[in-house]
């Protein structure tokens, strides 16, 4: 069986208020089809032959097989043939939970290259089982995904997908943070949750800091924007060390100690920070806040009445994802991607 | 309870459940009566759309000014209009906020900032530019927002108009009511792109999508919006994804609709049912409270429609006036 | 050029009239003409009048061809007298022509309207003085009426400089002086007036006012007679009580052609005087933003109710300056009878086939009496 | 004090002194200051044919260049009105209505009634129109009678510098939407025209010329044929009485009604095409109310139903002429019949 790759792009993701609050921006439609073609040529280059997108409504498989057309007219075979899930079109994060759940159920689904921020990287992760993710930003306020040139994860994957990389070497093991109200199913955040005072979820996005509380990290990154960036300036914590870091913060006019932290793309903020500390995987953490809503990885998504209970807890090796760095380091030193058509005639 | 969680206080909690709700009664009420036949014309109801009108209009005042859409009972109402004038509009009768020459789609009050509701799809947006333009030369800190649907984004108007607003940094807020349908037509088969940021985007302008069914989500990102190009900050664009109860207009039995859609969206996402369950369960309001402005509101609704099918017609007389100023 | 002979040409009635036209002769080849005989009719696209004849003779040739239009200063006729001969008159003819030509444009450089800033606003004025023969020392200062302007002495202010130098204002208001009237009470017009005076150094002159202007002057007299040499009180207000309302507020109010003409016809005894162009130039004048305003300020103050508001003959009985009143005996504005106000205390002419415009209509009489009584 | 200036002249006064008077008159348009943003001079232009040249040295800002975006700045232009302004918008060319026309249809006329009396829209669209400059189809046409024909508009189209100049005062000043018509052929004419601020009550034709025997309606350039025509009808002994319209919406019936009762004949000078024009319009108006005075049937003089042509021959021809106003005016008369 000829190991497929899975593409998920999110149309709908980064139109969030932090445009309007400090100067993000986001990748249009066009560009995320133009991303698309270019970790497909990748792809192909790589001896991948078949790959399976989500279907949307956003334009993007539409550009994109505008794209694959105009190519085929001027050359052959610059891409993999491109087929597309056949699911129903809800314009909602549950077609990405969707798509994930499907190529997890295919079994010939090698790799899954996601679009989009840390939302959609949630989305998937939660749904992919063991198929590993290669991620590509496209969010505003993203911690997961790397930045990184879409053709150069599009060749670590096809190369990790096609078996020519050690699995050892090309997947890494990934931490999430789970969240649980009342013992209910548990909702995931890859890099942070926050526990804020607001209690309704609102336009989602977390920019005004006297309501931040408490913080969950799965990895504390001085180089990432967002609330990690809280943690990371405190006591840095890498995505591959076992266990996270939990924070109490304050509000910074009266806490013992400030941060300047990049909370969002272009806002820098002063946070207060009461106390953090070490969180171990496994181990519940249960917020101080009677009430209020938390934020995964960066935006409101779930609230809670004085009633209810909030568990947190650190998930060890929960998913992987494709170490593209690592890949390309592989290929370099193995020459996969070296060629020596003249070899038969080597002395 | 002391500890409001909410970026409004009471009060205005409570004034923008009686605006959402005193919208939904309206619109409700309108589909029982035309049914009927007493109203003539063409009727275009926002319900469901609540959340959208309330959530914008919370920040402005009658300084600033709207421009709406054929669906504009809610802007109207959120923006200040009079209940009692709109119903005697609506059924065509001289007490009538235009004095019975507009009907429904043409409500206006500009006393209140309410610069019309508006049978041409995307008129509006440069209306609404001209209105900032003047807001800008007077300095009086006045902005602009105009309304339009998915179907009217694909009008050159609304185009036109960022650009516009966008080169001379008008203090204009581009509202997308993204219900999903341009009368029967669907948003993914009537717009290339679907995403009106990246259309914002185009122009420089920043865009934000919200959930229209959130009064919160409206609440928050409008005000961020609102108070930048209040600022100096320039115009943006703010896309809400609603959902419509009813049809294009009263009459329209809704065919195109997904078998069930509409029973699902009453139940489950019904603007003023989230609303009011948030801020009971936060303890902020009473079930109570939220239970006395419904009734009032009911009331108020069988007064305004009782007055209005009392009121007086138009005379002939009134056929050629008001058509210039002096002429 | 012969002496003995005399030319009748075209008038220059006003600085914009650049050509007239004949409208017909009143006398014909071969009769006798004295001083101030009336001889041909002259319409320009402003008005129509009658040439006068300034010298006695006999009309030698009839130039002007009647309907037909001549540029100001042609040869329209010549006087001369009966022992003068055919040849001479040929001569004289031929070479009036060729000296026309040879002046051109000379006449460009004549007199321009001025303006002065006075306490009560800028005002435009025109001035006369005949270099050589007039005294020029004797100051005469002609004062319009309600709604008129300076253009109103079109037939007086050439003559009227054989005795001195001829000012003829615009009030406050009016013609093309500022349109705010600061106070449009008579004093008020009266200050301005002496605001005038003071702006051009007059420290004293012989005032000639018509309708409304008549009793500005007559307020002047009484209020500063060390300035006033002698007052001319012409179709004037200010000597009783009444006045036609139909004229002073349908004034006010036409804003039409249509409106306006029947308003105006009021003025002249003969009311196909009022032509086209009098009435698009008074239409003109009265949308100037500001006239509105001026006229309903005056209005009010000196005709409420369609009454004088101020009647002054008493006062000038008892006041020291000469006084000249003249009338047009079909005055339709302010009637004729007010003539007699004075009693004996003034020299009183009534001119016959004459309405309100009377120094219009018989601009020759109205001279001839006010030189008289300036010269007295 | 009166001077000889161009209508072109008498309208960048108008324009000047109503900003000076009233700061809520703004001047928005297509190049009115020309060079906004290029690296060369500011007030470049001044208007395609520099109407407004050197407005933006004496009133800064409140003259905005506008992109080419029609629908984006007259509305905004209407919509600024609405809310207090007086903007005077610049469409250059009226046959570029099309691409904003809605804005000025169904917006600008419709407000005053559709909000039972409530609104005011006191916005002035000034747009070249005529033919004459060999610009072709689509920036030649006289569009009067699509305006004319919109309850809520007034349509303004002056014939030469003293009335462009006072009838574009008084369409600023006025509480109504205005579309303001200058005829590009008539820029360069000069007249004499005040110092000073007049306005010129709109429905207030102007009667050019008098006489007895034929009435000739028209508006703006074709009023100067008409007036070349009545000198040659002169000449035969027909004393024509021309009325120029000025404004046609509203317009001054009475002046046409009582001069068609003197003469009896009407002959009426339309630059627009011929069918539901300002001619047709006239003359119905006069045949349903002065039946009884007419001696003969009224004659239209109009360009013929064609757009503009581009050739200067073709288009010399599609303009209304004095010629063919002479014989328009001969039909009227006995001598035609007898000729």
């Amino acid at each position: 069986m000829t190991p497929k790759v899975g593409i998920i792009a999110n149309p709908i993701s980064a139109r969030d208020i932090r445009r309007v609050v400090a100067s993000a921006n986001g990748v249009q439609i066009a560009d995320r089809a133009n991303i698309v073609l270019r970790a497909l040529a990748a792809l192909a280059a790589c001896g991948v032959a078949e790959v399976v997108m989500m279907p949307e409504r956003g334009g993007i498989g539409g550009h994109v097989l505008r794209g694959i057309e105009r190519a085929r007219g001027q050359s052959a075979a610059r891409f993999p043939r491109l087929n597309f899930l056949d699911m129903k079109i809800t314009g909602t994060v549950e077609d990405t939970r969707c798509a994930a759940r499907m190529m997890a159920l295919a079994g010939d689904v090698a790799v899954i290259i996601v679009l989009g921020g840390d939302g959609t990287h949630r989305a998937v992760a939660g749904d992919c089982g063991t198929v590993p993710i290669a991620g590509i930003s496209t969010g505003t306020n993203n911690a997961f995904p790397e930045h990184r040139e879409p053709t150069i994860t599009g060749l670590a994957a096809g190369l990790a997908a096609m078996g020519l990389v050690p699995p050892a070497v090309a997947f890494a093991a990934n931490k999430t943070i789970e969240v649980s109200i009342d013992g209910g199913a548990p909702e995931i955040a890859l890099v942070d949750v926050a526990i804020v005072t607001d209690r309704f979820v609102g336009a989602r996005a977390l920019w005004r800091t006297e309501t931040f509380r408490e913080l969950y990290v799965a990895f504390a990154d001085p180089e990432v924007i967002g609330m990690a960036a809280i943690a990371g300036l405190v006591e840095p914590v890498t995505r591959r060390e076992a266990g996270g870091l939990a924070l109490i913060l304050a509000p910074a006019a009266t806490a013992a100690m400030r941060v300047r932290a990049p909370i969002a793309p272009g806002l820098v903020e002063m946070v207060g920070i009461q106390s953090w500390a070490r969180m171990p995987a496994g181990t519940v953490f249960t917020p101080a806040l009677s009430a209020g809503a938390i934020a995964l990885d960066g935006e409101r998504e779930l609230f809670f009445d004085p009633h209810q209970d909030v568990a947190v807890r650190l998930v060890d090796r929960a998913f992987h994802t494709v170490d593209v760095a690592a890949v390309m380091q592989f290929a370099a030193r193995q020459g996969l991607l070296l060629d020596r058509p003249l070899e038969g005639a080597r002395p | 309870m002391t500890n409001n969680p909410f970026p409004l206080p009471k009060d205005e909690l409570l004034a923008a459940y009686r605006t959402m709700r005193t919208i939904r009664d309206f619109e409700e009420r309108l589909h029982v009566e035309f049914a009927k036949g007493d109203i003539p014309g063409f009727v275009h109801l926002y319900a469901g759309e609540e959340a959208c009108a309330a959530g914008i209009m919370s920040h402005l005042t009658d300084v600033d000014r709207i421009a709406s859409t054929h669906r504009g009972h809610g802007h109207c109402i959120a923006k200040g209009v009079d209940v009692h004038a709109m119903m005697a509009e609506i059924y065509g009768k001289a007490t009538g906020a235009c004095r019975g020459k507009g009907g429904s789609m043409h409500i206006a009050d500009l006393s209140k900032g309410m610069m019309g509701a508006n049978g041409i799809l995307g008129a509006g947006a440069p209306l609404i530019c001209g209105a900032a333009l003047a807001a800008k030369f007077r300095g009086d800190g006045g902005v602009g927002i105009t309304f339009f649907g998915d179907g009217a984004s694909n009008q050159g108007t609304v185009l036109e108009s960022m650009n516009l607003a966008a080169i001379w940094n008008l203090p204009v807020i581009f509202v997308v009511e993204n219900n999903g349908y341009a009368e029967s037509t669907s948003v993914d088969y009537a717009t290339a792109v679907d995403s009106y940021v990246d259309r914002a985007s185009g122009f420089g302008l920043p865009g934000v999508t919200v959930d229209g069914t959130d009064f919160f989500a409206v609440y928050e990102a409008a005000g961020e919006i609102i108070k930048r190009a209040r600022e100096g900050g320039g115009p943006a664009l703010l896309e809400c994804k609603m959902i419509r109860f009813f049809g294009h207009f009263e009459g329209d039995a809704q065919a195109y609709k997904a078998k069930g859609e509409n029973d699902y969206n009453r139940t489950n996402r019904d603007c003023l049912k989230i609303f009011a369950g948030r801020v009971t369960s936060a303890g902020v309001v009473s079930a109570a409270e939220i239970a006395l402005i419904d009734r009032e509101v009911a009331a108020l609704i069988d007064e305004a429609v009782g007055q209005a099918k009392g009121a007086p017609l138009p005379s002939a007389r009134d056929l050629l006036t008001d058509v210039y100023v002096a002429y | 050029m012969n002496e003995r002979i005399k030319p009748i040409v075209m008038p220059k009635w006003g600085l914009s009239m650049a050509e007239g036209k004949v409208t017909g002769w009143l006398k014909s080849a071969g009769a006798k003409i004295a001083v101030g005989d009336e001889i041909v009719e002259v319409e320009t696209d402003k008005i129509a009048g009658v040439v006068e004849a300034g010298d006695t003779g006999t009309l030698r040739r009839v130039l002007g061809a009647p309907d037909t239009v001549y540029p100001v200063k042609a040869l329209i006729g010549v006087i001369a007298a009966d022992d003068v001969p055919d040849e001479e008159i040929d001569a004289y003819v031929a070479e009036y022509a060729a000296h026309a030509a040879e002046a051109g444009d000379e006449e460009e450089a004549g007199p321009r309207y001025e303006f002065v800033d006075t306490p009560a606003g800028r005002l435009r004025y025109a001035r006369r003085s005949q270099t050589g023969g007039g005294d020029g020392a004797r100051a005469i200062i002609l004062v319009h009426g309600f709604g008129g302007d300076l253009d109103n002495w079109l037939f007086n202010i050439d003559t009227l400089a054989e005795a001195g130098t001829v000012y003829a204002l615009d009030l406050p208001g009016h013609g093309q002086s500022d349109k705010a009237v600061k106070d449009a009470s008579l004093k008020g017009l009266s200050e301005a007036l002496i605001g005038f005076m003071d702006a051009l150094d007059i420290t004293s002159a012989h005032l000639v006012g018509h309708s409304m202007g008549g009793a500005v002057v007559a307020q002047t007299a009484l209020d500063q007679p060390g300035r006033v040499s002698s007052i001319t009180l012409i179709s004037s207000a200010g000597l009783g009580e009444e006045i036609n309302r139909d004229y002073t507020d349908g004034f006010v109010a036409a804003a039409s052609r249509r409106d306006l003409k029947p308003v105006l016809e009021h003025l002249f005894h003969d009311p196909a005087t009022v032509t086209r162009q009098l009435v698009d130039d008074l239409l003109k004048y009265k949308r100037l933003d500001g006239v509105d305003a001026a006229l309903k300020a005056l209005s009010s103050a000196l005709f409420p109710g369609g009454r004088q508001s101020a009647v002054l003959a008493e006062a000038l009985k008892a006041a020291p300056t000469p006084v000249l009143v003249i009338w047009g005996e079909s005055d339709q504005v302010i009637p004729a009878a007010h003539a007699a106000a004075l009693g004996d205390r003034a020299r009183v002419d009534v001119i016959g086939e004459a309405g309100h415009m009377v120094q219009m209509e018989k601009a020759g009489r109205v001279n001839e009496l006010v030189l008289n009584h300036i010269t007295a | 004090m009166a001077r000889k200036i161009s209508m072109k002249q008498a309208i960048n006064e108008a324009l000047d002194l109503e900003m000076r008077r009233d700061p809520t008159v703004i001047v928005l348009g297509e190049d009115i200051v020309g060079g906004a943003g290029a690296p060369g001079e500011i007030d470049a232009w001044g208007g395609v044919l520099g109407v407004t040249k050197g407005l933006h040295a004496k009133h800064g800002n409140r003259l905005m260049d506008t992109p080419l975006s029609e629908s984006a700045y007259i509305g905004a232009a209407i919509g600024a009105a609405a809310c207090g302004m007086r903007p005077v918008a610049e469409l250059m060319f009226l046959d570029f209505m099309g691409v904003c026309f809605d804005q000025i249809l169904n917006q600008a006329a419709k407000f005053k009634y559709m909000f039972g009396g409530k609104a005011k829209t006191p916005v002035v669209i000034r747009a070249m129109v005529g033919a004459g400059f060999r610009a072709a189809a689509q920036h030649s046409q006289m569009l009067t009678p699509l305006f004319t024909h919109v309850p809520g508009l007034k349509v303004v189209c002056p014939s030469d510098a003293y009335d462009a100049k006072g009838l574009l005062i008084q369409a600023i000043r006025d509480d109504d939407p205005v579309i303001f018509c200058e005829h590009k052929a008539l820029y360069g004419s000069e007249c004499d025209v005040p110092e000073e601020s007049y306005a010129i009550p709109f429905a207030e034709a102007n009667v050019v010329r008098e006489g007895k025997d034929v009435t000739i309606v028209s508006y703006g350039l074709t009023v100067h044929r008409a007036l070349e025509a009545a000198e040659t009808l002169a000449k035969t002994g027909v004393q024509a009485e021309i009325i120029d319209l000025r404004t046609l919406s509203p317009i001054d019936w009475d002046t046409v009604i009582e001069s068609v009762e003197t003469t009896g004949r009407l002959v009426v000078v339309d630059e627009a095409n011929p069918r539901c024009s300002i001619a047709g319009d006239v003359a119905a108006h006069v045949a349903q109310n002065a039946f009884g005075a007419l001696k003969a049937a009224p004659q239209m003089v109009t360009a013929p139903h064609t757009p503009v042509p581009f050739s200067p021959v073709l288009e010399d021809l599609y303009i209304p002429s004095a010629d063919a106003i002479v014989a328009a005016a001969n039909k009227t008369t006995a001598r035609a019949l007898a000729a």
